[in-house]
């Protein structure tokens, strides 16, 4: 799944998440599915930030 | 006859004249022509006046420069002037007026006033500068924005100058290292034919004008310094229309000729143009320079944003979550406790109603009963009263009967003193039934007299 | 014979006398037997209603 | 006697007797018996009421 | 009995006995029946309030 | 019966229940059984709440 | 490539990279690419500004 979903994508579902919690719209029962997939987001955005940092690093490096 | 004069008597009378009549030194104003040195340092030329509008020459005179003089008063001039004293210059000469009998009539210099010949000057530059904005080219070259990198540049110069191979040293020597293009477009810098030289050199790199981000106009530095053809509408009007930008840098330090006024960039030397050029790039790369260290900047900037979003929105879904739970726990237990309170509410309501409803009871029992005892001690009451009317009515009944019966008793009615009269056994109660000699009994309360009727009268008495 | 002809009768008879002589068709005689008997009757009347008084009030007494 | 009558018919006939004496028809010489009579039927209505208002009175205490 | 008719049926009852009473419409014969009745009644009505209360305040205090 | 009915139904239930004892509406013996059944409503919406709760402390720790 | 874009315009695609990383509208997916893109350009400007151009060196020689 998280190959499918680009960084941007995640974040704003992630967001979204987040916002339907703070807004108190979600059903008790479906809050720790919620979680779950958000904690998913989280670890694929921190995966592709990480990735992105090396790789950047690299390219930024070679520049100067 | 008339005596008659030889030419030098004559010439001779003529130059007594002159000298007489023109003693002095007078300031003249006119235009210098033909001006040339000889090798004993004397300076020969013609001084002309031209109609101011059809530019025909409507006087002339020879003019002389002793040497002498000459030494003096050239540099002066130029020193002041910024230029060398030439053929077309208008000029304020003081001069002597001479005649020599062989040589003629002539102007001998004393001395030059170089400010009027400024004034000239600058008064041509302005003629010049408004005629080339009438035409609406004068900012035109100034307002051409230059490619960069302004590395690549066409230069118009003698190629003989000292001060292209400064220039050129300039560039090459740059300390940032920077790669210049440069390509010589000769042309004269210098005396008449200049102006056709100079444009005829901008022709020619227009026809490459991709190949070159600027073109250099640059003169050596020398000493002689005609400017002249810097100031001519010709040449001006070609560089602000050129599509190029233009970098003078013809020379000298004091004067700003036309030329430099149009021209995208001034440079007072070559050398200074290079500088110029050498800047630009120097500039470009600084740019270049910091454009890549905000790359690097921003794109770790970038990156950061992205970390502390993530972080936030972590925190964020941990707190909202668990605030979420408590205010879910919270709202459960408030319904517990509005349940426990309604209902012990709801329980006490009922309480009361059964109490109310017990009282309510009680006060209707405690109704009941007196409003039957009342109704007893009423019939009671009535009764009471019934019977005593009902009794007295009936005595009063059997005592008014009395009281007839009494009064209508005969008995009663003789011991009044009334009488009963009686014919044949009975009571006679009117006058009519008695007549004349019938016998009556009449009966007292004590006895009765019997008696004869002797007459009688029908009379009422009552 | 006082007796044998109640309160009722009594006042009945009482009333037919009054009536009687109230005719004045009376006979002297008569008219003087009638009193004599109206007499008689008033007095058992009295004497009934006398009675009936004492009893009455003897009872009423006792209730109240 | 006074059992057998209940407190409703007793004070029924007490309303018809005192009405018939209030109405003035009384026969002098029944009007003893009728007294008589209801002055039992107030002594029966008097005692009803008063064992009633002792039975509820100890209802109503055991109530409270 | 007071098992067989429930709270509301009680209370109805009860109160019907009440406005007959007010409204003077029962006999004094019966009287002490009905108040018999409705004594019955609210001992019923009050045994129900308390016996629900203990039963729910343990139902609600396991709640808490 | 807990398991088929999710959080969301329970609350609404819940506050319907509290509702209808605040309108005054209920008969006593409608109200035992309304506060029993809430009583039931309290302990599965806990018991759901806390179950939530363990689940998300474990997520958020595994995130963190 | 590089001979077909100049200066300028390489430079000015350089600043509206930067300024788009600058203002955030990047997803991180392309970042990567983009850095790449603005080194290749960066690389692209400083050889005009210090490497001999030999084919424009002819050129200008040509030209004479």
């Amino acid at each position: 799944m998280s190959t499918k979903i680009n960084y941007t994508q995640a974040k704003k579902e992630l967001e979204e998440i987040v916002q339907s919690i703070e807004a108190g719209e979600l059903d008790v029962d479906v809050l720790t599915a919620k979680v779950k997939r958000a904690s998913e987001l989280i670890a694929l955005c921190k995966e592709r930030l990480t990735k992105t940092d090396k790789e950047l690093q690299k390219l930024l490096e070679d520049m100067a | 006859m008339e005596s008659s004069f030889s030419l030098s008597e004559l010439n001779r009378q003529v130059r007594g004249a002159i000298r007489d009549s023109l003693p002095g030194a007078y300031w003249l104003r006119a235009e210098t022509s033909d001006v040339r040195g000889n090798q004993s340092g004397h300076c020969y030329l013609e001084f002309v006046e031209k109609d101011a509008h059809t530019q025909s020459i409507i006087a002339r005179a020879r003019g002389i420069i002793w040497a002498n003089v000459y030494r003096m008063l050239a540099p002066f001039f130029e020193k002041e002037t910024g230029q060398a004293f030439a053929s077309g210059l208008n000029v304020l000469v003081r001069v002597t007026v001479d005649f020599h009998e062989l040589y003629g009539f002539s102007l001998t210099v004393v001395d030059i006033d170089p400010t009027f010949t400024l004034g000239e000057i600058a008064r041509n530059r302005q003629r010049v500068l408004k005629q080339l904005e009438e035409d609406g080219v004068l900012s035109l070259n100034k307002e051409l924005v230059m490619e960069a990198p302004a590395n690549r540049i066409a230069v118009i110069s003698s190629p003989t100058a000292a001060g292209y191979e400064d220039f050129k040293d300039q560039l090459d020597n740059n300390p940032g290292g920077f790669r210049f293009y440069t390509k010589l477009f000769p042309a004269v810098m210098q005396g008449d034919r200049s102006e056709e030289s100079i444009i005829a050199a901008l022709e020619k790199v227009y026809q490459y004008k991709e190949l070159f981000s600027a073109v250099a106009i640059i003169r050596g530095g020398g000493a002689s310094s005609d400017l002249s053809c810097f100031d001519s509408y010709h040449l001006a009007s070609n560089v602000a229309q050129f599509p190029l930008p233009v970098v003078s840098g013809i020379g000298h330090e004091r004067d700003i000729t036309v030329l430099d006024i149009v021209a995208h960039t001034r440079g007072k030397t070559p050398t200074a143009v290079a500088e110029i050029f050498i800047a630009l790039v120097t500039k470009t790369a600084t740019e270049l320079i910091e454009l890549q260290e905000r790359l690097v900047e921003e794109t770790e900037a970038f990156l950061l944003k992205e970390q502390s979003d993530l972080l936030t929105l972590s925190n964020a879904l941990v707190h909202r979550s668990s605030l979420f739970l408590q205010r879910e726990f919270s709202t459960v237990q408030e319904l517990t406790v509005n349940v426990r309170h309604l209902f012990r509410q709801a329980l006490q309501k009922e309480m009361i109603g059964l109490q109310q409803i017990t009282v309510n009871l009680k006060h209707s029992l405690r109704q009941v009963l007196k409003e039957e005892t009342t109704a007893l001690q009423q019939h009671h009451i009535s009764l009471q009263h019934s019977l005593r009317e009902g009794l007295r009515d009936e005595l009063h009944f059997i005592k008014n009967v009395e009281q007839f019966v009494q009064m209508v008793s005969p008995e009663n009615v003789l011991r009044r003193g009334y009488t009963l009269s009686i014919k044949n056994g009975k009571v006679i109660t009117s006058s009519k039934d008695v007549q004349k000699g019938d016998t009556i009994v009449t009966r007292f309360k004590d006895g009765s007299v019997d008696s004869i009727v002797t007459g009688t009268s029908s009379k009422e008495i009552v």
